[in-house]
């Protein structure tokens, strides 16, 4: 592999993305129902605990939740995002 | 027994000169081999009955004729001696076993009598470089030692050996030649040839005159240099080493160059001492910079190697350079480095250039593309290959670090940090050519060839498998490799200062 | 039992007779040896053992403390499923070279001094690498010798280090060091090299997918949680280590959601849980080395049950590619199961790592580290989705992938059970661990607080996930190579860094190039040199030689009269 | 060659003369210039004149192939054995005071068995290589 020539390879166009997808199911209803139920029961539990936690961030209510929503949610986002800068062909480091 | 014990010296040289006089009256290769071991391991147990002595008593002076030196030829054995007597006896005896099937099946019937009896003669000739006090005496036995080692070589049935060994012949003159014009100017300044008569009186301050003893130096350092092929004096080797009969090849190896390297110390630290040697000839830059380049480039050679056993060659030539370089250092764990890399680069590289005779015996090829899968065939032979490969790089566990730690301890007690670098570093380098050979022997599918091989026979395999315990072995124990060479470095490094 | 004898010891000698053994013998003797071992363990008492002396410098062989003691328990469990599992099938080389692997691992977390430390630390590094050939594809040749590469260079500046430090200091002892000793740069910098440090650690991902099923189980548990046990003897408290750990705990974690292999995905989830112990280790309060020594505890059992849940699933398709899994549940049902319970071990109660991240967390909590709290805690909610729902879902769940495999073979289920099952116990008696830690602690991990905002991360994670699935966001399982460690260059400035890449590059070529005959730029040049038909490389005529005697003798003249 | 008449009776008259003066510089050697190595090159041109004059095959009668080559290690076992018999004797290797009770009469004896030994290998050897080199045509 000459040195150069990752750059000519990232300047082409990615071919993962032409790879065939087979569809995600949807969440089942059961799932969703559980899942639901399950954050509502948590969420409302929190505002009866007793926190001894010494950062003030901790006693905002459902504060373990939402960090642990926005934390996922943006992994996925960002991962799906950055997935498109650096995928290569399995082969790539092996030319 | 007591008077056969005072007699110990010259008999580890007559036996097998006498030996090769007997061989030579045999008839055929069976009757000569058969001689030829006897003779060969009694070897061992005269220089290990020498060994003991000189640890319990000193060093032994034996005069030849009964005529006292300086006059005299004086045989004198000392630790280093005896040190480099036992590894040269030991390989020489270890190889005998191995010796009969593959002799016979590379060197024609007619001449494996006059095989074997070079093969003592020159074992006579390492010996008697080893053994003698005398500057001429060495030149002798280092003649008697080159001439039976070119005949070794050119034996073979490949033609390519004789240009290897007219070369080498050539050489080894231009060698000997300049030892021998370095002996003289010695001789023209002190009056003597008894080195530890020259020793003495190069010590005595009224010495004024040091141009010729610098001269006699330079001639003296580049001869053996040649001997012992260090970087760029090193061209003859590979070829030699390649195209010679294998058994040959794996005696050479791990003897002929270890006793040259032997004579290197002998003159540089015992004869013209610290001072001469490295204060007013700057030996150490020299030696450094040569050691280094032959721990690379020569390194980097056998990385591109596709014949092993030119490959084995090559990375001799990298492993005389850490040697060269623990003498370099002229500090005693750098100058205990190299005389322990000795006894250890000598186990190891014998036992691999045997695993190569065994594929050869086998296989009748020892070029990378044609052992593909032979690890699957010949576990024993390619698992010798392995640890003794690893031993190269100087994996822990193995001879082979002990010997790169003491030379890292020397280059740091000397405050040069980047050496211990370039150790490491070239070490690396040692891992990608024995990999290479991993990896083409054990994960590569065997050709219809090599699926017909299998272990040689015991015999071939045994001698292989001894010296690999023992570069394992001293690689754990440390006490009678290291232990001795840090007394005989210190003894060197202290006698004479 | 056996004299002071290291436990690693026993395990590597007992290698040997591996492969002069057939079928139960040979599976008995191997699963006979970590016992062995663990009684060994149990039998010696704390404290300084194997005192002996190298070339007069005295070595302690066998050094019994908190610390090692729980290392090498664990250790040496994972020996024992890591060598059940593999029983699969028959390579004798590969059950030598793992338990070789293993022993070197054990013997190096009880190793007092530098010098044994090094030779299990080599013996790590040369034994794993067969458990990567293995395999025998090419491509796992290739990573096995960029991985031995990077290995041996790890020991190769370690002792460089080691020789620093005893020059500088007469010692060989291996204790707290501290970034001011002489050589702990390159201590720290060999050490960070198999802990996986960010930049240094691409080995990992690269390496570990490569090898057999069973030999990535035994790799995930060894290499990089000595390298842990290494810090955290050497360098506790040291604060550089702290940013350290957080990138390590963020970064690979974008790279595991992204990667379609699972078995890299695990890797660089386990790269993403080194980096919480990196923490620890930097932050360096008692509770936080316990923490780290607990976690990696907990990390050795789970982090296996998984790599050995996928490799059952490797085994039985022929695949860890998510993209090609999906829907396997049907016919393993098993597998599925403990491979959920893996996952939940990462943080749920009842299970291992409930009772252990809470330390290094709280341990942060104490000292006042805010961002950091934040940032690990975030992380863990990150590595939740990471492990405990994508690999799962991906292999089991998902987009069925029509495949339907047999269940996976007894050893394995039996492996994975025993795994499952010490998560369980050390999760429903975590006093046990607490117990055994450097620094035995009572600490309540069950309280109603932590009980239910530690169900709150788990249920919103996976509240998140139900979302991105639903609204059609979450990331696809695609075929492909993410790019590595040069990933940054670009991230901080495609063209500004360019030339760095550029350089970087060359010089992976270089070395991946000399290893496999690659024509590289370097190695080229190399040839041109070296090579058979090169200048110092072919057989010069005898004149030039004698030319060059001539040269060196006149240098020597020289440089004596002038 | 048939008009060699002259060589060939020349030589005849030479040759018992030639071994002669071999044996005396041979005997000849503690005393005064010679020794056993250069008896041995004259008593191996007494016999490469004859090979010359007369044919190898008729030289090879006399000397055959075979005792060339047994004569070669023969020379080097005497001058070992004289060493090793001085040894066996109780002294150090060669020194011959011990094989006479007069010490200056068993140096006298020694040099002279060393001396015959040289004088057999060095003959042998010089004939050897003669041999060699004629043989190479054929």
């Amino acid at each position: 592999m000459e040195a150069g020539d990752i750059h000519s390879k990232s300047a082409a166009p990615i071919p993962t993305d032409d790879a065939p997808r087979r569809p995600v199911p949807p969440p089942s209803p059961a799932l969703k129902f559980g899942v639901g139920s399950a954050v509502v029961l948590l969420a409302f539990a929190d505002l009866f605990i007793q926190k001894h936690g010494s950062f003030a961030i901790e006693h905002t209510p459902v504060f373990y939740g939402s960090l642990a929503f926005l934390v996922a949610g943006a992994l996925i986002i960002v991962a799906e995002a950055l997935r498109h800068l650096l995928s290569r062909p399995e082969d790539h480091y092996d030319r | 027994m007591s008077a056969l014990e005072s007699q110990l010296p010259i008999l580890q040289v007559i036996v097998p000169l006498v030996g090769a006089v007997l061989v030579a009256l045999m008839r055929g290769g069976r009757s000569a081999w058969a001689v030829a071991l006897v003779i060969t391991w009694t070897m061992p147990v005269i220089s290990i009955l020498l060994m003991r002595k000189v640890l319990a008593t000193g060093p032994i002076s034996y005069h030849l004729g009964g005529w006292a030196p300086p006059i005299g030829i004086e045989y004198r054995v000392d630790l280093l001696a005896a040190f480099v007597l036992v590894l040269v006896s030991v390989v020489g005896a270890a190889l005998m076993p191995f010796a009969r099937r593959s002799v016979a099946s590379e060197i024609d019937g007619d001449k494996q009598v006059w095989f074997y009896t070079m093969y003592l003669l020159c074992l006579a000739g390492l010996l008697g470089i080893t053994i003698t006090a005398d500057a001429f005496n060495l030149f002798v036995f280092l003649e008697i030692s080159s001439l039976a080692t070119y005949v070794l070589i050119a034996l073979g049935r490949d033609r390519r050996a004789l240009l290897a060994a007219y070369q080498y012949l050539i050489m080894g003159t231009i060698g000997a030649t300049f030892y021998v014009i370095g002996v003289g100017l010695l001789y023209l300044v002190t009056g003597s040839l008894n080195i530890y008569d020259i020793a003495s009186r190069l010590a005595d301050p009224a010495m004024q005159n040091p141009r010729p003893v610098m001269a006699a130096l330079a001639f003296i350092v580049v001869g053996i240099s040649l001997k012992l092929a260090l970087f760029p004096l090193h061209v003859w080797l590979p070829g030699a080493y390649a195209h010679a009969p294998s058994f040959a090849s794996a005696f050479l190896a791990g003897t002929a160059t270890k006793v040259a390297i032997y004579v290197l110390i002998r003159f540089a630290f015992s004869v013209f001492g610290v001072a001469i040697s490295f204060e007013t000839l700057p030996l150490t830059e020299v030696l450094v910079v040569l050691s280094l380049a032959a721990m690379f480039i020569a390194s980097i050679i056998a990385v591109f190697e596709t014949n092993l056993k030119r490959m084995l060659a090559y990375s001799s030539l990298g492993q005389v350079g850490y040697i060269t370089l623990g003498i370099a250092l002229a500090n005693t764990q750098g100058l205990t480095g190299g005389i322990v890399h000795l006894l250890n680069h000598a186990l190891m590289k014998t036992a691999l250039f045997m695993a190569l005779g065994a594929i050869a015996y086998r296989l009748g090829s020892v070029k990378l593309d044609a052992i593909a899968g032979i690890g699957r065939r010949m576990p024993w032979t390619m698992a010798v290959f392995v640890l003794g490969g690893m031993a190269l790089v100087g994996v822990p566990g193995t001879a082979g670090f002990v010997s790169k730690w003491y030379l890292a301890i020397g280059a740091v007690e000397k405050g040069w940090w980047p050496l211990v670098f370039a150790i490491l570093i070239s070490s690396l380098i040692a891992v990608v050519y024995v990999g290479r050979v991993v990896e083409v022997a054990w994960f590569r599918e065997p050709s219809p060839a090599v699926e017909k091989c299998t272990d040689p026979p015991l015999s071939m395999l045994i001698p292989m498998l001894v010296l690999t315990a023992a570069t394992i072995y001293f690689g754990i124990d440390t006490e009678a490799s290291a232990g001795m060479a840090l007394k005989a470095a210190e003894t060197l490094l202290g006698g004479l200062k | 039992m056996i004299g002071e004898m290291s436990p690693g010891l026993i395990l590597v000698l007992g290698a040997v007779l591996v492969p002069f053994l057939k079928g139960q013998a040979r599976a008995a003797w191997m699963l006979a040896l970590p016992i062995i071992g663990l009684m060994q363990l149990l039998s010696l008492p704390m404290g300084d053992l194997g005192q002996t002396t190298l070339a007069g410098v005295p070595l302690t062989t066998m050094r019994v403390d908190g610390l090692s003691w729980l290392f090498g328990f664990v250790f040496l469990f994972a020996a024992f499923i890591g060598i059940l599992y593999n029983l699969y099938h028959d390579d004798p080389l590969q059950h030598a070279a793992g338990l070789v692997y293993a022993g070197s691992a054990i013997g190096a977390v009880f190793a007092g001094d530098l010098v044994t430390f090094f030779l299990y630390w080599e013996g790590t590094a040369i034994a794993s690498v067969f458990l990567i050939w293995a395999s025998g594809t090419e491509r796992a040749y290739r990573a096995g010798m960029r991985y031995l590469i990077i290995q041996i260079g790890s020991g190769v500046i370690l002792l460089a280090g080691i020789l620093i430090h005893h020059h500088a200091t007469g010692s060989l002892a291996f204790t707290k060091f501290g970034l001011d000793a002489p050589g702990a740069m390159l201590i720290l910098l060999a050490i960070g090299i198999k802990c996986a440090f960010p930049l240094l650690g691409s080995w990992l991902p690269d390496a570990y997918p490569q090898a057999t099923p069973g030999g990535t189980v035994l790799l995930s548990a060894f290499t990089t949680k000595l390298a842990i046990y290494a810090l955290a003897r050497a360098f506790p408290g040291t604060g550089i280590l702290i940013p350290i750990g957080l990138v390590m705990a963020v970064v690979p974690l974008i790279y595991a959601m992204m990667e379609n292999d699972l078995r890299r995905t695990l890797a660089y989830t386990l790269n993403n849980q080194l980096g919480f112990m990196v923490v620890a280790v930097g932050i360096g309060t008692e509770m936080a080395i316990s923490g780290a020594a607990a976690q990696a505890f907990v990390h050795v059992v789970y982090k296996s049950l998984l790599f050995m849940a996928i490799g059952a699933v490797l085994y039985r398709t022929g695949t860890a590619e998510a993209s090609a899994l999906g829907g396997l549940r049907a016919t393993m049902p098993l597998t599925a199961a403990l491979c959920i319970i893996g996952g939940l071990s990462i943080a749920s109660p009842l299970l291992g790592g409930f009772v252990a991240k809470s330390l290094i967390l709280s341990a942060a909590m104490k000292d006042g580290y805010f961002w950091v709290w934040l940032i690990l805690l975030g992380a863990s909610a990150g590595a939740f989705v990471a492990t405990a729902i994508k690999i799962p879902y991906a292999a089991f769940f998902a987009a069925d992938s029509g495949k339907r495999p047999e269940e996976a073979p007894k050893p394995m289920l039996a492996a994975m059970s025993l795994a499952a099952l010490a998560s369980l116990i050390v999760g429903l008696w975590p006093s046990l661990l607490y117990g055994a830690l450097p620094f035995p602690m009572t600490y309540d991990a069950y309280t109603l607080e932590h009980v239910v905002t530690q169900l709150q991360l788990m249920a919103f994670a996976t509240l998140a996930m139900v979302v991105m699935v639903a609204l059609g966001l979450y990331p696809f399982e695609r075929p492909g190579q993410l790019l590595g460690a040069d990933w940054l260059y670009r991230g901080l400035g495609y063209r500004l860094l360019r030339w760095i890449e550029a350089a970087a590059n060359a010089a992976w070529t270089s070395i991946v190039g000399g290893v496999t005959s690659a024509s590289g730029a370097t190695v080229a040049w190399a040839r041109s040199l070296h090579g058979p038909d090169g200048l110092f490389g072919r057989t010069w005529p005898t004149g030039t030689m004698a030319l060059w005697t001539t040269v060196m003798l006149g240098a020597y003249l020289i440089l004596a009269f002038v | 060659m048939r008009l060699d008449v002259v060589l060939r009776v020349g030589s005849k008259l030479i040759l018992p003369f030639m071994l002669l003066f071999a044996l005396y510089v041979q005997f000849h050697g503690e005393y005064g210039p010679g020794g056993g190595f250069q008896a041995g090159v004259i008593s191996a041109g007494m016999m490469i004149l004859y090979a010359l004059v007369f044919g190898v095959a008729k030289a090879k009668l006399i000397v055959p192939q075979r005792l060339v080559e047994f004569m070669v290690p023969l020379g080097v076992l005497i001058y070992a054995g004289t060493g090793v018999l001085t040894m066996l004797l109780g002294q150090n290797f060669l020194d011959y005071g011990v094989l006479d009770p007069s010490p200056m009469h068993g140096r006298e004896r020694g040099i002279f068995w060393v001396e015959v030994g040289v004088h057999v290998t060095v003959a042998s050897t010089m004939l050897a290589i003669f041999y060699a080199f004629v043989e190479r045509g054929r």
